[in-house]
C-alpha cells in the first residue's frame, strides 16, 4: 500500500501499484441525447483544458432529438494529439440501450464507471467496474424531480473527479463559464459533484492507472467550435446580409451569427442594425437572396450543407456565370442524399467545384483549423468581391461542431478588399465602361452597383450569353471569348486563394496530400511512421483552384497519397488532373464511415501501400 | 418614395420635354423589344416609361429584376438608365429580396410571367408576400409559357383548349387572391388593353410601402389571343369590369374636385400620395380583406374579369422594419460600421479561452 | 454558249460555262424567325434527299418567339458528309436585318438570292447575285395578305428549284408530306413556286456553278430529328409515365411523346390510357414524380436541358441512394446558367455523372445518331430497371432538333429486362429477403414493389443510412458497406452500358476520342487527314462510366485526342482519370460556341497539336 | 376505396383480435418510434394503426409516404407491413404524384410538418392540390422545425416568442385556406389531442376520392409546447372548438339512429360511405366554399381554433381521371401493352422516308 501514503486528501483509496498513464488516454461518455450530458461532459473537457492537459471532444449524435444513443468522446494528449482514436480507456456507461456492446468494445485494462442499478449481461474481469449510486446521490439531494436526468449527470463528473484527480475549482469555474454565472445553476450541479465526490472519497478503490496532471501546454490557448469561429470570421468580414434555412450540422453557424452580431455589431447611429439575417423557406431561396444582396454590392452569405448545395445548384451556376459574388458556407455531412445527417465527411468537394450544369468551375475554400474557420470567414468575403463570383468554403461537421483547442484568432491584417467597383466619380473619369471588359487582362472585369447615379452605370445582368458591354449577345464569338475570360478568372484565382501548407521532409519519398479536418490524424501519423522508420513529406490544401506548389510538391516526392474522407477519392481525381504527368504516382486513400480519421488508419493504409 | 411631383407644369426654364429631375422620356427607355409585334408586355413596358418619366424617378432609384420568360426579358427593354437582374426561373422573388436588405434606398421594380409566379416561382411567390418585401411586383399574365411556346401555365382556365397545349384540365391560379391570403397589402388587377389604369395603378404601387402585386392580364398574341381565352384581347376588351376609376394624385396641394358623397374613396399612402378610387357600378370597399377574397371566389364562379385596386392594407410591417435596419443602405456601411475593432476580438478570444 | 444546249427546259439561262459543282455545297437561308420559314427551308432540304442527294440541315435559330434573324443551312454531299460547314456557298439572303453581314460572309464565288426590294450597302462583285421580285409575285398569286409573308418564302424555293435543279415533282410531294394532305395549303405554296419557276425561267440568267442532280444514296434511308427518335424508342420501351417541364431544346421531345403515344399505344381494352404524360410545375417536380413512378415498378422519365439538370441535382442523390429507376433525357444546350437556350453543346457530362452531393456517380448514355437516340430511348429502361437507378441520357440540340437522315430503327431484339424484381411467389418461395442484400454480387440486389401482397414484402425506402435489410442506420460498417455495394453495383454498369464504337487503323499513332454529335464532323476530318498523310483510329464513347475497351484503345494509340463540344474539356479530365499511367498522353480539344463542330475545324486542331 | 367493414363484430371463427383481413392490430405497427415522448406525432400514428386495423385495410393497399422532419419519420413508426418512402424535404407531393400515377391500385397515405408542407414544400403542396391526386395527406403542424431544433415554420403565429428561435414577426399560412384556395375537396383540421376526431376524420379521408388534406395540430413537446403557443396541448386543450361532432359510417346498412331535424349533415362519399356531421354550437355546412375560406378568416382574426370538416366537394375529377388512364395500375401492365409491336415501328419508319 506504499504508494497510497503518498497520496492526498482529495484522492480516493487506491486498491494496487500500477503505472500510471498520465494526461494520455480517451474516455467516451455513452448517454441517451436530449438527457443534457452535453453539460457535463463538456464540462470534464474543459477542466482538463484548464488544467492545461491539450484535450480533443468529438460528440457523436444521432439524427433525433431525444431518447437515442450519443456517444462523447475526449481525449487527453499530453503530446497535443488531437485526432479521434479508435479506442477509449475509461466509459461511462450510462446508456442501458448500448451499455453492453459499450463494455465489450472496451480495450483490456480499461475503465468503466456506470451507475449502479444497471446489470452487465456479460461482465468482463479485464477491466476495472466502478459503479455508482446515481440515484441515490440525486435523490439525497433533494433537487427537484424535473432535474434529476439533468444533473444526474455531475454524477459521474464527480466520480471522474476523484478517480482522475479533477481539480474541483476548475470544475466550478467551468460550471460558472457554462452557465454564464448563473448561481443557481451551477449550485445545483456542483451539490451533485461534492456529493459524489464525497461518496467516492470515502467508497471508490481505485484500481485503474489512469490521471490527470496539471500541465502548461495550453497556455494562451482558447475553446471554440469550427461553426463559431466561422461566424465570428464572417462578422470581422463585414457580413451585412445572412440567409439561410436551417439544416444539420449547419444551423449553429448561423445561431452564432445571430447570437455574436447583436455584442460584436452593436446598432448604428440611427439605432438600426447593421445587417440582416433572415430564415428562407428553402435553400434555393437563401442563395437567391445571397445573389441578389452581393449583386447590390453587399457582403451576403449563406451556411448549409450537402442537400442544400444541391438545391442550390441552379444559383451556383448564375452566380459564377454574371459574376456575382457570395459566400456559401458547406458544413459537409455524410452523403448521398439525406445520408447520416449528424456524421463528418469531406464528400462535396467535386459537387462544390463543378457545382452548376455547363463549363462551371468554382473557387472553394478548405479550412482544416479554427483558426482558419475564422480567417476564411472573412477572407471569403474578399475573394468573392475581388473575384466576383459565389466562393464556397467547405467545412464539416467535425470542424463546425466539435469543440477544439486553437490559438487566439489573428485580427485581419488589411483592410477589406471591395474588389473592382466603379464610383460615379470614376465614371466620370473614364467616361466609358464595359461590364464585361476586361481592362486589367486578369479576367476580373469593373461592375458598378445599383443605386450609382451616374447615367452610364446601369447594365443589365443577366444568365444568358452577353457581350463585354452586358448586351444580350447570342454571337458564337462573344460566348467563347466571355468563357475564355472566365477560364482567365479561375486563373488568377489560384494567385489568390489561400495557398497549401506545406511541410517538407528532405529524407521522404513519399508525400502526403490532404486537406481541411484530416490535419490531426495526418499529424500524428507522421510521427507514428516516423518513429517506424518511414519519413513522409505533407502538403495540406486550402483551396481550389489548385495551384504551382501542389506541382512542385508533387515533382519532389516520387509517391504521393491523397487522404479524405469520402468513398469516392474526389480530391485524388482533381489532383491527378493537376499533373496528368505525375497521375499514376498518386494513389487515393479515401474513407468514409461518418467518423473524422485516426491516425492509425492512416498510418496502416500508407504502411499497407508502401507494403512495409 | 422616389417620386416628386410632375403633374403642375413645366418649371421655368425647363424644357418642356424635360421632367423634374432634368430627364426626357426617352431617358426611361430600353432597348428595342424583341418580343412578338402587338404582344401585351410591350404596352406595360410603355406604360412603366411613361410613369417613371411622369413621376420623375431618377433612374438610380429603381432596379429592374425579373425571371425568366418573354414577360421577364422585358425590363431590357424599359428604363435603360436603371440597374436590370434577368435572374432565374421563378426565383426572382429570393433575390429581390436580397437586393432590397442590401440597399434600402432604391425601389425593386420587377417583372415576372404567370409561369415564372404561378408555376416554378409559386412557392417563393408566397414566401415573398409575407415578409412583405418592398418592391412593385408586376405579373404579365398571359395564361401560357409564351417563351417555351405555348403550353398552359396555372393561371389558364380550365377547359380551355389551345392549338397546340389541348385541354387543359386543372383548376387555375387566382394570384390576388393568393397575394391576399398571404396578407399581401397592395393587390391590383389590371389589363394591358386598359392603359390608363395600368399607369394609375404603377404608379400608386411605386409609391405604397411594402410589396405591391400588379397581376396584369397580358395577352400572348401569338399563342393565347383566341376570343374564347379570358386571356386575350378580344375577350379583355368585351369583358373587363373596372371596380372603380382609380386616379394617382401626387400630392395633397392638387385641386380637389368635390365629388358627391359616397362615390369616392381615397386611400392616403403612407408618404403622402392619395389614390382616389371613384365608384363605377359597384359598392366596393378594397380595404376589407374577407370582402376582396369574397370578391374574387365570386368573380371567379361568374367568371367575370374584375379590375382596379383589390386589396390595400398599409398596416403590416415591411422585411426593413421587422429587421430594424438602419436607414443607410447596408451597401453604404463603411468599413468602421462592419467590421469590429480589434479590441472587440480580443475580447471574445478571452471569453473562449 | 455550248453547255447551255443540253439544257433541259426546266432550267435557266445560263450565262458562262464554269465547271459545274453537283451535289456538293452548302447553303444558308437568313430569315427571321416566326416568320414561317421552316416548312420552306425543309422542303428545300426534304426535296434534296427525295432526289437521292445526302442532305443535313441545321437551323440557327434566336432565343425568342418571332422578328430575330435564323439561318438554316442545308448542307448536300455526294460523299455523305453531313457535318456543318464553316462556308455556305449559296446565301438566301431573306432577312434584311443581316442582309449585309451575310453577304459578307459569303466566299468568293458564292450565290446570293434575295428580294429585289432590298438593296445591299456594300455590294461585292465576286459572287452571283440574284434579285427575285419576291413582292410582285405574292401580289400577283392573289393570296390572302394574312398569309402573304408566309408564302413569301416559297419564291426562293421556286427560285433554287430552276437554279439548283431540283426536282418540282418532288416539292409537290414534300409539300403533301409536309401538310399532311391538306389539299388547300399544298395548293397555295405551289402555286408562288410556280409562278416563281416560270419567272424565273423566262428572267435568271444562271451564272453559278451549282447543281443539285439525282443520285441514289438515300435508298431506304428515313429523315427525323434526335428529340423525335427518343421519344419514339421511349414509347418502345414501355413508357408509362413521363413527367417534364417545359425548355428549349427538350421541349419537342416531350412533344413527341404526346404525338406518338395515342397512334402507337392506343388505348387499353377499357379504352383506358396506358401511359400518362403530366406537366409538372418545375424541374424539382417533375423528377420527383419520375422517382415515385419508378419507386413504384413504373418506366418513368422525363426530359429538360441544363437548368433543369441543376433542379434535379437533389432527386438525382436521392434515386442513386436510395436506388429508384428512372430515365432522364438531357438536351443539351450552351450553359452555364440560362446561357444561350438555343445553341448546342455536349457541356453537361461532368455535372450528369456527379450529379448530387455526397458520393454519387451515375449512368450516362450519349447517343450519337438518330438510331442510339431511338435506341437508348428504350435501353435506358432496360438499364435503369437492371441496375436501378436513374440513367440519364445525354442528347443535345444538334442531334435534337436538327433534321437527320438515317437508317430505318431496329425493332429492340430482346423482351424487356424489367430487373430483378420479387413477386408473391418469389417471396414464399425464398422466406425472407433484403431489399439491399447483395445477394447475388454484382451489386445489384432484389426489390419489391408497393402492391405486392406478400406479408414478408413491405420495405422502407429512405435517403438516409440504411442496413441491408433497409432498417435505418448510423452504424459506420453499414454505411460503408452499403457505398462499397453501391460502388460494384457502378462496376456492374461499365459492363451493361452500350460499348464505344471503334474504328481502329492499325497504321495510326493517333487515337480519337469522342462522343455523341461529333460524329460527323470527326468521320470527315479523319478522311480530311488520310488525305494529307495523317492517319487516325477512332472510338465514340456511348456511355458513362467508362470499360474496358477505352483502355485498350487507348493502349493502342501513342497520342490521343478527346474531342468534345464544351469549353473545360469535361470529357477529357474522365479519360485521363481513366488510364492515369497515360494521362499525360491523353489531349483535349474543347470548344463550344454554341455551333455544332466542322470537321475542318478538327482537322486544323489535330494538324497543329501534331505540329504537321 | 380499399377499407372493408369492420364494425359489425368478430365473424364465426375468427379471433376477437383479427379484422376481417384477419389480421391483428399488430400487424398495422411499426418499428418503436424514435420521437420525443409525448410528441403529437406519435397520437397521430396510434390513431393512423387503428384506423387501418378498424378499416382492415389490407397493408398492400396503402402507401406511406413523406417529405423529411420528425414528423415525415413517423411512417416508419406505423403500418410496418405496408411499402413506404421516405422521400426528400419539402417533395413528398411530386412522388406521390408519380406513383399514384404508376399504380392506382394502393392508397398513399401521407405524412408531412409544417415545415416540410408550409416552407420548402409549399409550391409542391399547392399544385400537388391542383392536380388532386388520390391521397391521404396529413399535416403534423406544430409550427416549429422539430427535427433542427426549434425554428419557426411558416404556420407559426406572428407575435409568437420561442426561447431559442426568438419573435416571429411573419404572419401564418393557414394551410387550409390555402387547400381549399386550390380547390382541394376534403380539407380538415384537427387536433393530435382529439383522438376521437383524427380517427374519424382519417376514415373518412381514406374514403374519399381525390386529395384529402388533414392539417392536425401535433404538439412539439420538445420546442413549441408552451401555453401560450397556438400549436401546444395546453392551447388546443383549452381551446379547440369542434365545429361538428364527425362520425365515420361505413355501410348504408349501419343502424341508423333518428336525429332531429337540422342537427345532422350526411355526406356520403362516393363509394358508399356516409360522413355524419353532428352539430355543436354553430350551424355550418361544409360543403361551400366561400364559407369555408369566410370560416377560416375570421377564425384567423378572432384567433379561434376551429376543428373538424371544413370543407368537402366531391365534384373534381381526379388526376387518374383526367389521364383517362386504364383501370389496371400501369406497373401491372404487360409488355404487349406497353411496348408496340414490329409492324408499328415499321409504319413509323414509312411515315419517316
Ligand atoms: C429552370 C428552367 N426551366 C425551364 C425554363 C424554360 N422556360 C423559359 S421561360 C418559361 C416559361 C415562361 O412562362 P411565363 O413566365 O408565363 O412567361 P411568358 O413567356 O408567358 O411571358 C420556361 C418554362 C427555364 N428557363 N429554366
Ligand atoms: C433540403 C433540406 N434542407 C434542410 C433540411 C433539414 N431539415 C430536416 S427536417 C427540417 C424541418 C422539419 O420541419 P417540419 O416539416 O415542420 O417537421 P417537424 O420536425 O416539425 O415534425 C429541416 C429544415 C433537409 N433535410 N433537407
Ligand atoms: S410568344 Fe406571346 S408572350 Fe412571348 S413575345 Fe410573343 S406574344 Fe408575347
Ligand atoms: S422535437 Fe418536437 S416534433 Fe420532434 S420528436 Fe421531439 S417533440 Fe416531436
Ligand atoms: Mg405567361
Ligand atoms: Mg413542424
Amino acid at each position: 500500500m506504499g504508494m497510497l501514503d503518498v497520496l492526498e486528501e482529495t484522492a480516493p483509496k487506491q486498491a494496487k501499484g500500477q503505472d500510471e498513464v498520465i494526461n494520455d488516454f480517451t474516455m467516451v461518455i455513452a448517454t441517451v441525447n436530449g438527457s443534457g450530458s452535453q453539460t457535463a461532459n463538456s464540462l470534464l473537457a474543459r477542466t482538463a483544458f484548464k488544467m492545461g492537459v491539450p484535450v480533443s471532444s468529438k460528440n457523436l449524435f444521432p439524427s433525433n432529438i431525444s431518447g437515442l444513443p450519443t456517444w462523447y468522446t475526449i481525449r487527453l494528449s499530453k503530446h497535443g494529439y488531437t485526432a479521434r482514436r479508435d479506442d477509449s480507456e475509461i466509459l461511462v456507461a450510462f446508456n442501458p440501450a448500448t451499455a453492453e456492446e459499450d463494455l465489450a468494445s472496451l480495450p483490456a485494462g480499461g475503465v468503466c464507471i456506470y451507475p449502479a442499478d444497471m446489470k452487465f449481461q456479460v461482465p468482463r474481469d479485464d477491466v476495472t467496474l466502478y459503479a455508482l449510486p446515481v440515484k441515490d446521490i440525486v435523490k439525497r439531494s433533494e433537487v427537484d424531480p424535473k432535474l434529476r436526468d439533468l444533473v444526474g449527470n455531475m454524477v459521474y463528473v464527480g466520480a471522474l473527479a476523484v478517480l482522475l484527480g479533477l481539480d474541483i475549482a476548475e470544475l466550478e469555474a467551468g460550471l460558472n463559464h457554462h452557465f454564464k454565472g448563473k448561481a443557481r445553476a451551477v449550485e445545483l450541479n456542483m451539490n451533485i459533484i461534492h456529493m459524489t465526490v464525497e461518496w467516492a472519497r470515502e467508497n471508490l478503490v481505485k484500481s485503474d492507472p489512469y490521471r490527470i496532471e496539471r500541465m502548461d501546454s495550453t497556455k494562451g490557448l482558447i475553446m471554440v467550435d469550427g461553426n463559431t469561429a466561422g461566424a465570428i470570421g464572417a462578422i470581422f468580414g463585414g457580413v451585412t446580409v445572412g440567409a439561410w434555412y436551417p439544416i444539420t450540422p449547419s444551423t449553429s453557424l448561423f445561431d452564432a451569427l445571430a447570437e455574436y452580431l447583436p455584442k460584436l455589431r452593436p446598432s448604428e447611429a440611427d439605432g438600426g442594425t447593421s445587417y440582416a439575417i433572415v430564415q428562407a423557406e428553402d435553400e434555393l431561396a437563401a442563395i437567391g437572396m445571397v445573389m441578389g444582396a452581393g449583386w447590390a454590392g453587399a457582403r451576403a452569405m449563406t451556411s448549409t450543407s450537402g442537400p442544400g448545395i444541391s438545391l442550390m445548384t441552379e444559383f451556383a451556376g448564375l452566380g459564377y456565370f454574371a459574376e456575382i459574388p457570395g459566400v456559401i458556407w458547406d458544413i459537409q455531412r455524410v452523403g448521398p442524399s439525406t445520408g447520416l445527417p449528424t456524421r463528418t465527411s469531406q464528400g462535396d468537394i467535386l459537387a462544390a467545384y463543378y457545382l452548376g450544369h455547363g463549363d462551371t468551375k468554382h473557387v472553394v475554400l478548405f479550412p482544416g483549423t479554427m483558426k482558419e474557420c475564422f480567417e476564411f470567414g472573412w477572407r471569403a468575403f474578399d475573394l468573392a468581391e475581388r473575384l466576383q463570383t459565389p466562393i464556397f468554403v467547405l467545412s464539416d461537421l467535425d470542424l463546425g461542431m466539435n469543440t477544439w483547442m486553437s490559438e487566439p484568432f489573428d485580427y485581419p491584417e488589411k483592410p477589406m478588399d471591395r474588389g473592382k467597383v466603379l464610383t460615379e466619380e470614376d465614371l466620370n473619369r473614364l467616361g466609358s465602361w464595359g461590364r464585361y471588359e476586361d481592362v486589367d487582362g486578369d479576367g476580373i472585369t469593373y461592375r458598378t452597383l445599383p443605386g450609382n447615379k451616374h447615367p452610364l452605370s446601369a447594365y443589365f445582368t443577366r444568365g444568358t450569353g452577353h457581350n463585354p458591354r452586358a448586351v444580350y449577345s447570342e454571337r458564337p464569338d462573344d460566348w467563347e471569348q466571355n468563357l475564355a475570360r472566365l477560364e482567365k478568372k479561375h486563373n488568377t484565382a489560384r494567385g489568390l486563394v489561400p495557398k497549401p501548407v506545406v511541410e517538407r521532409n528532405e529524407a521522404a519519398e513519399i508525400g502526403i496530400i490532404s486537406l481541411g479536418s484530416t490535419d490531426p490524424a495526418i499529424q500524428e501519423a507522421r510521427d507514428l511512421l516516423k518513429a517506424g522508420g518511414v519519413e513522409t513529406s505533407y502538403l495540406r490544401l486550402r483551396a481550389l483552384p489548385l495551384e504551382d506548389s501542389l506541382k512542385d510538391f508533387i515533382g519532389q516526392h516520387k509517391r504521393l497519397y491523397v487522404i479524405e474522407v469520402n468513398s469516392q477519392g474526389q480530391m485524388h481525381t482533381l489532383v491527378q488532373l493537376h499533373m496528368p504527368e505525375r497521375a499514376a504516382d498518386i494513389k487515393s486513400i479515401a474513407h468514409l464511415d461518418g467518423l473524422p480519421l485516426t491516425a492509425s488508419f492512416v498510418e496502416c493504409e500508407i504502411l499497407e501501400r508502401e507494403k512495409i | 418614395m422616389v417620386a416628386t411631383t410632375a403633374t403642375k407644369g413645366v418649371p421655368e426654364g425647363r424644357s418642356e420635354k424635360l421632367n423634374l429631375v432634368g430627364l426626357e422620356k426617352s431617358d426611361y427607355r430600353g432597348a428595342p423589344s424583341t418580343l412578338c409585334q402587338g404582344c401585351g408586355h410591350d404596352s406595360i413596358s410603355s406604360q412603366i416609361i411613361n410613369v417613371a418619366f411622369e413621376l420623375s424617378i431618377p433612374p438610380h432609384k429603381i432596379v429592374k429584376m425579373s425571371g425568366i420568360g418573354c414577360s421577364s426579358k422585358s425590363p431590357a427593354y424599359f428604363l435603360n438608365r436603371s440597374h436590370g437582374f434577368n435572374t432565374l426561373h421563378g426565383r426572382m422573388p429570393s433575390v429581390v429580396t436580397g437586393a432590397a436588405l442590401a440597399n434600402r434606398s432604391f425601389r425593386p421594380l420587377a417583372v415576372s410571367g404567370d409561369g415564372d409566379t404561378g408555376s416554378i416561382g409559386f412557392g417563393q411567390y408566397k414566401h415573398l408576400l409575407r415578409r412583405n418585401v418592398p418592391m412593385v411586383y408586376i405579373i404579365e399574365n398571359n395564361g401560357v409559357y409564351g417563351l417555351t411556346k405555348g403550353q398552359f401555365s396555372a393561371t389558364a382556365d380550365v377547359g380551355q383548349h389551345l392549338k397546340y397545349a389541348g385541354l387543359n384540365e386543372l383548376p387555375p391560379i387566382d394570384l390576388c387572391l393568393e397575394a391576399i391570403a398571404c396578407d399581401c397589402g397592395f393587390v391590383a388587377r389590371s389589363f394591358a388593353g386598359d392603359a390608363k389604369q395600368v399607369r394609375e395603378l404603377l404608379k400608386a404601387a411605386l409609391n405604397y410601402e411594402g410589396t405591391a402585386v400588379l397581376d396584369i392580364i397580358s395577352p400572348c398574341v401569338t399563342f393565347n389571343n383566341h376570343e374564347d381565352s379570358t386571356k386575350s384581347y378580344p375577350y379583355g376588351k368585351a369583358n373587363e369590369e373596372k371596380l372603380h376609376d382609380i386616379t394617382f394624385i401626387q400630392s395633397f396641394e392638387e385641386v380637389k374636385v368635390d365629388y358627391e358623397p359616397g362615390t369616392m374613396i381615397d386611400v392616403q399612402l403612407h408618404d403622402g400620395p392619395t389614390i382616389q378610387l371613384k365608384k363605377l357600378e359597384r359598392e366596393y370597399d378594397p380595404t376589407n380583406k374577407k370582402a376582396a377574397i369574397q370578391l374574387l371566389l365570386e368573380a371567379q364562379e361568374k367568371r367575370e374579369f374584375l379590375t382596379g385596386l383589390l386589396y390595400i392594407n398599409q398596416t403590416r410591417p415591411t422585411l426593413q422594419k421587422v429587421q430594424k435596419l438602419t436607414e443607410t443602405p447596408l451597401v453604404h456601411l463603411n468599413e468602421q460600421s462592419i467590421r469590429p475593432a480589434r479590441e472587440a476580438l480580443d475580447k471574445v478570444m478571452a471569453e473562449f479561452a
